[in-house]
């Protein structure tokens, strides 16, 4: 077990980080050294259980020998009674290691759920739908909210307030690395906090079934040292510039003649559909389609002509985009910083 | 014991004919092509002009088979994209606003399949814009669809009993026999 | 060929003792009509197990298509829709076609046997329960076989499974069959409760009554209580949303899913346990016989299989802990989900305890229960991880919980059952099974299964969601799928020898008499198959283990009619005689009743007027069920 | 009957002990046959599903404010009042009829029977008629599908039983009945003592709980 354990733990070095047993913030360290605490704890009971429950399968230990064989076997008064007081120390023993782990338990609870522990945290309200996340930067000034879509960037070191909510069926928000999984349920706000101690990429995933392409419903979670972080913000706060490119002018036409227009969000420009994600800054996001495909000009045009063979079943519309038009469109959407 | 008994009711053959039925009753309900043919992804983009030339009144259609008619899951397309399309700011969920009501009504441009998606495509005078050059002909088809089975036009086994929102309709409320006004009754 | 009948003859001259009169009562029809009548509990028990099986087989071949899809990263082998669909069917097909009708098939095989009765209090009753789950089944893979699958997971959360969510006729089908099932469950817990309550053999004390139908009790207790939840769950709120138009899951019109998902799982949770404490009560069976000693500790056993039932009605939240609950209600929960290893602990350890005083005699079946042990417990231990609400929240809908529930619910339930099988198969069959394949299918079995398993918990921890079609490759996921999908197979080829073993020593196992295991219980007390009537004399005994009691605690029950259906009803605690009772014959009309219901009930999944069908043709099913045929008055 | 546990190794019996039941009656119309048990059970199971129901109703209570909804009228107590009175003489109908089925006395169990099925008619005729007075269907909002719920399931089991008994009251007239269908009037009373009993709940919650537990808008 413990072979298979580190086995599993090499494959997953140097990869996407998305695993509970790595943990890169303060309420999955917690969690984590939980899980670890009663993963110990368990497998000491386990095996000393095991081991007597095989044990009389070796003639020596089944302690009836000196007794008369007949039919059917009456162990003695003395014996019977050995096993009854033996039984008896097993059960209070059960009983008070389980006490132990309920107040362990719920104390982690208390300190990793709920509220963040601090006041300053970042609030960031996650809308679910299928099959995609839309991240929104919550701010009291109304200049300062950001919109955002299956990736989220957040300051390291700070805890980061979720307040998650879905417009559809539930989903699931599950960054492994940063925090247990929290339902998101239409018509109810959850909330939650997670951390990130150290800067990476953390992989997430609807972990709530939620229909056909519940498999390709991921987002990441890009933690960042803070003033890296507040460059982003700032970026992202920007509406997209009008393209001076007239292969790029072509293309905004393009998005806004075909279908495009009626879903999708390009701050800075007449398009304004609330169906999809947000495209304002589409081309700083790390993947396409909610995690699915690595952003590049070619997955792109892949997933822009035929979204239904990437991720069948999802509601991106197939528009047939003619063939001249392709080129423009994708260059401005590349534009798109 | 069971393969002889089974023998002796010749149910391989009535279950092979009760199967038979079935699938015929649920093929078309149960029909979900995820990925559109190439050929349904037709956008018409002379649609607008189109219409100019049929102002207002029924017109006798060609009848053309509806693709998606019957099908559950292109109904439920078809809802959602009423929503998303933004039919809803005009129709609400039916009863009419802005635009006409689609439910139990004298269709002013006929309630054929051809009809509604002609409307769709072409746009009719007043204020119903031409969709024809955006959208791609399978979804204006889920459109109608769901347009007809807003009408019990569709099989009642493909259309939902309700969908997850406020009743649009006080359906649901009834007046009281003793001659109480409904209107007493709003929600 | 009776042992109590030839220690009759030998010894004392009976009054009134005509086996062949009681054999000419007992019997069933022949030819189709009688096939279809049949009430006899053997009959109808096997006919549950042996369709159960089939229904293991085809949810077994379910999984092995999920594997193979899931073998290796974006693979293509099958589309999400199908998917999802086979993920359902599966899931739902070894809940609820499967595993609580099997343990079902067990009692009402075993029950009456080990009671020493000569058939259940209601054995129409039993027909048409068993009519019910076969039109259940029928219906679900009918409509699998068109194309009309569910796909919303066998819990069919809302709004995902709602009227909006899920197109089609698929959620309305799994809904109805849900039905059909439960009132199947529901008449098998109502005719073993009072078949184990009145109709013991006299001198069967509660206190003696063999822990199989301890468990059986236990479980049918849980199944009247529980099953009306399922049934608010999936027809009243589920079905009703779907079809005519009620709010229940509606969040805009103040419904709500998770009031679905509470409902759902004040049946779910106890499910588990409808399944797993018959399986006790089978390890607890199989122990006395391979240790030629009762099971240390009965009292404690009982004790704890009762408070088992209890806890498990109040810990239904810990499948809910994700949804964002009042934290004093997880404190709660936390701690009652844990009480259940308390009580688990204590049959564990009087287990242990009986083998180390017993005599172990190392059977095939035996094999199983040390297999059972070593996954359950494990199971058991991930569970208790997962009963403490942070664990919980990182583990749940993960493949850790996949990984958890299988090792409690195979290793709880299935190789107890293949145990059972190895132990009961000469009392089914009147032969012995073939030990060493036993043994071998064994080995393959727990090797397969730890290897499907086992790479679960760890890939879950990785972070792999339950009920996903396909993963990219940068998780890397894809080892611990493999070996999965690689033990996904051993399983498959363990099946294939245990199926064959089963086959060939059905037809050329070794002659197995009465009592091959020496064992104590009743069921051995009469011939390998039982006869219809189960005893020529009722058995009246004075110990819990009357065949190791000698010849001095036991005796006969004489004085019953042979030329009548007869069993005598008796005190509910100290089972003394009370009166003489007199079974309804075999009738076709259950049969009627469960096909007019049937036919009714599809019918309602596309119309409500379908309920008003089925009540009506049910009700002239019933009519004529009850209808008075016999000689009218009853001469004593 | 004398089976008390004989100590282990009690030498007093020696030949195989035989039980003679042939004295014991061969039925038993009361509390300990098997099929009274049999409906206690049922009435169990029905049980559950009301009392999951009321739960049902109460949590969905909880979660809105304004309790039953806007435009939903609140119902009229004073019908459903009066027609417990039937509901609950009924009782003495099935009464009577369940000790006449004990002593074989036809004439008591035909009017216990007619007793119970004409008060019971007339119950069903008030909850018709009080039915017929909401103004809201299942379809308006969840108050109304808990409550047309609650109130289909019980009528539904109450015309069940109706159905059962009017059978019985063939069979008793026509003479074609015997110790087991006297059994079935016997045990078809403790079906309608449990469908009276738990109507008496259901009717708190489905007529009083918008008045008592409710919140106008």
């Amino acid at each position: 077990m413990k072979r298979v354990l580190l086995l599993s733990s090499l494959a997953v070095a140097g990869r996407a980080q998305q695993t509970a047993m790595d943990p890169a913030g303060a309420p999955a360290r917690s969690i984590a050294h939980l899980g670890l605490f009663f993963l110990a704890l368990l497998t000491a009971i386990y095996i000393v259980v095991i081991t007597f429950a095989l044990l009389p399968l070796m003639r020596r230990h089944r302690g009836i020998d000196q007794e008369p064989l007949e039919g059917n076997h009456r162990p003695s008064d003395a014996t019977e009674t050995r096993m009854a007081k033996r039984i008896g120390l097993a059960t209070v023993a059960t009983i008070l290691i389980l006490f132990g782990l309920i107040t362990v338990s719920v104390s982690t609870s208390k300190a990793t759920s709920g509220s963040p522990p601090r006041p300053d945290s970042l609030v960031v309200e996650i809308t679910a739908t299928q099959w995609w996340w839309s991240v929104r930067y919550a701010n009291n000034d109304a200049s300062r909210i950001v919109m955002a879509a299956n990736e989220m960037h957040i300051p390291v070191g700070r805890p980061v307030m979720i307040r998650g909510t879905s417009t559809d069926v539930i989903h699931s928000f599950w960054v492994p690395n940063l925090q247990g999984k929290r339902d998101l349920i239409p018509s109810r706000t959850n909330i939650d906090w997670i951390q990130a101690d150290r800067p990476g990429r953390y992989r997430g995933q609807c972990a709530e079934f939620c229909g056909l392409q519940h498999a390709h419903m991921a987002l990441w979670v890009v933690a960042e040292p803070p003033d890296r972080f507040e460059e982003w913000y700032s970026r992202q706060l920007q509406p997209a510039a009008d393209p001076a490119d007239p292969v790029r002018q072509r293309g905004q036409q393009v998005f806004m003649d075909y279908a495009c227009v009626l879903c999708h969000t390009i701050q800075g420009t007449q398009a304004a559909g609330q169906v999809g994600p947000d495209l304002t800054h589409l081309a700083s996001r790390l993947t396409i389609a909610a995690g699915t495909l690595p952003n590049n000009k070619g997955n792109l045009a892949g997933w822009i002509t035929d979204p239904q063979s990437i991720k069948p079943g999802n509601h991106m519309a197939t528009v047939p985009i003619r063939p001249e038009d392709m080129q423009p469109l994708l260059e401005y959407l590349e534009s798109l910083q | 014991m069971y393969l002889r008994c089974l023998r002796n009711l010749h149910s391989y053959r009535l279950l092979s004919a009760g199967l038979c039925l079935l699938a015929f009753s649920a093929c078309q309900r149960e029909k979900r092509e995820l990925r559109p043919s190439p050929t349904r992804l037709v956008v018409f983009s002379d649609a607008a002009r189109q219409s100019d030339i049929q102002p207002g009144g029924r017109q006798s259609q060609p009848v053309v088979a509806n693709p998606s008619h019957g099908s559950a899951y292109e109904i439920s397309e078809g809802a959602r994209l009423y929503d998303w399309y933004n039919c809803s700011g005009c129709h609400a969920g039916g009863g009419g606003g802005m635009g006409p009501p689609l439910i139990k009504t004298d269709w002013i441009y006929g309630g054929e399949p051809a009809n509604i998606f002609d409307t769709i495509v072409k746009g009719r005078p007043n204020g119903m814009p031409a969709w024809g050059n955006r959208i791609p002909e399978y979804q204006v088809w889920q459109l109608v669809s769901y347009v007809r089975s807003l009408n019990n036009l569709e099989p009642t086994s493909a259309t939902p009993a309700r969908t997850d929102t406020i009743q649009q309709d006080t359906a649901g409320l009834r007046p009281r026999p003793t001659g109480v006004a409904s209107s007493g009754v709003t929600k | 060929m009776n042992p109590v009948l030839e220690t009759a003859e030998r010894n004392e001259p009976f009054g009134n003792l005509e086996p062949e009169a009681i054999d000419k009562t007992w019997r069933d029809e022949r030819g189709l009509k009688g096939w279809l009548s049949v009430t006899t509990h053997q009959a109808i028990g096997k006919r549950y197990i042996v369709t159960a099986f089939m229904f293991l087989l085809l949810g077994g071949l379910e999984a092995l298509l999920m594997r193979l899809q899931l073998s290796s990263p974006e693979n293509t082998f099958l589309g999400p829709g199908r998917y999802n669909q086979l993920f359902t069917v599966h899931g739902t097909t070894m809940m609820f076609l499967f595993a609580v009708p099997v343990m079902e098939g067990m009692g009402v095989y075993f029950v009456p046997l080990m009671l020493g009765t000569r058939n259940v209090a209601f054995p129409r009753l039993n027909a048409f329960g068993y009519w019910m789950y076969l039109a259940g089944g029928l219906l679900f893979y009918g409509a699998a076989l068109t194309n009309t699958a569910p796909d919303a997971g066998w819990f069919a959360y809302p709004p995902l499974s709602g009227p909006q969510y899920s197109p089609g006729k698929g959620v309305d089908v799994w809904a109805q069959m849900i039905t059909f099932t439960e009132i199947s469950a529901l008449c098998v817990a109502v005719e073993l409760i009072a078949t184990i309550l009145r109709m013991r053999a006299p001198g069967m004390s509660l206190n003696r009554m063999p822990l199989f139908c301890w468990g059986m009790l236990v479980q049918s207790f849980m199944v009247l209580f529980a099953m009306p939840a399922v049934m608010v769950a999936s027809t009243v709120m589920l079905l009703n949303d779907r079809t005519i138009g009620t709010h229940f899951v509606n969040p805009a019109e103040g419904g709500d899913p998770l009031l679905y998902q509470h409902i759902f799982w004040f049946f779910g949770h106890p499910e588990v346990y409808i399944i797993f404490i018959p399986a006790l009560g089978m390890v607890s069976a199989i122990m006395e016989g391979s240790t030629r000693r009762g099971v240390f500790g009965y009292p404690a056993v009982v004790l704890s299989l009762v408070a088992n039932a209890f806890v498990a009605f109040g810990l239904w939240v810990h499948h809910m802990f994700a949804t964002g609950l009042p934290q004093i209600g997880e404190a709660y929960f936390t701690a009652a989900s844990m009480m259940i290893a308390i009580t688990s602990g204590v049959i564990i350890f009087c287990w242990i305890a009986t083998l180390w005083t017993g005599r172990i005699h190392l059977t095939a079946a035996l094999h199983f229960v040390f297999g059972f042990i070593v996954i359950f417990v494990l199971g058991g231990m991930t569970g208790v991880m997962l009963a403490s609400v942070p664990l919980n929240l990182q583990a749940h809908d993960s493949y850790f919980v996949v990984g958890h529930f299988h090792y409690v619910l195979i290793g709880g339930a299935l190789f107890p059952l293949f145990g059972a099988f190895h132990y009961w198969f000469p009392k089914f069959t009147g032969r012995m099974i073939d030990e060493r394949l036993g043994k071998i299918a064994f080995w393959i079995l727990f090797f397969g299964f730890n290897l499907t398993f086992f790479p679960m918990h760890i890939v879950g921890l990785n972070g792999m969601t339950r009920r996903i079609y396909t993963y990219p490759e940068i998780v890397g996921w894809q080892n611990m799928n493999l070996l999965a999908t690689a033990g996904a197979f051993t399983i498959l080829l363990g099946g294939i020898v245990f199926i064959a073993n089963v086959l060939t020593s059905r037809k050329s196992g070794a002659p197995a008499g009465n009592d091959p295991w020496e064992a104590g219980t009743l069921e051995w007390a009469t011939s390998s198959p039982p006869a219809n009537y189960n005893f020529v004399h009722l058995p009246f005994i004075n110990s819990r283990y009357p065949l190791w009691a000698g010849k001095a605690d036991r005796g006969f029950v004489t004085g019953m009619r042979s030329d009548r259906r007869e069993v005598l009803v008796t005190s509910v605690l100290d089972a003394e005689p009370h009166h003489r009772y007199v079974l309804p014959g075999s009738t076709i009309w259950p049969f009627v009743t469960a096909a007019g219901l049937s036919v009714g009930l599809v019918g309602s999944i596309f119309a409500f007027s379908g309920y008003f069908v089925a009540s009506a043709l049910g009700m002239i099913g019933v009519i004529g069920w009850f209808w008075p045929r016999e000689p009218l008055e009853m001469k004593p | 009957m004398v089976l008390a546990a004989r100590t282990p190794g009690d030498e007093a019996v020696t030949t195989p002990r035989v039980l003679d039941v042939s004295g014991l009656p061969a039925y038993d119309i009361s509390s300990r046959s098997p099929l009274w048990l049999g409906q206690l059970l049922m009435c169990l199971i029905e049980g559950s599903l009301f009392l999951i129901l009321i739960a049902m109703y109460f949590y969905l209570r909880l979660s809105v404010d304004v309790w039953p909804p806007p435009g939903v009228q609140l119902p009229n107590l004073i019908l459903p009042t009066l027609a417990l009175i039937p509901l609950i003489a009924s009782c003495a109908g099935s009464y009577l009829a369940s000790e006449a089925a004990k002593m074989n006395d036809r004439r008591g169990m035909l009017v216990g029977m007619a007793l119970n099925l004409v008060l019971a008619i007339v119950f069903l005729v008030l909850r018709t008629v009080e039915w017929y007075g909401l103004n809201f269907t299942w379809k308006a909002d969840v108050h109304g599908s808990i409550v047309w719920s609650i109130l289909f399931l019980h009528t539904y089991d109450v015309v069940a039983d109706l159905i059962m008994t009017t059978v019985l009251v063939v069979l008793v007239a026509s003479g074609r009945y015997g110790e087991k269908q006297r059994l079935g009037v016997h045990v078809d009373s403790v079906l309608w003592y449990f469908l009276v009993a738990i109507w008496l709940p259901l009717y708190a919650v489905v007529y009083w709980g918008s008045h008592v537990v409710g919140a106008p808008q």
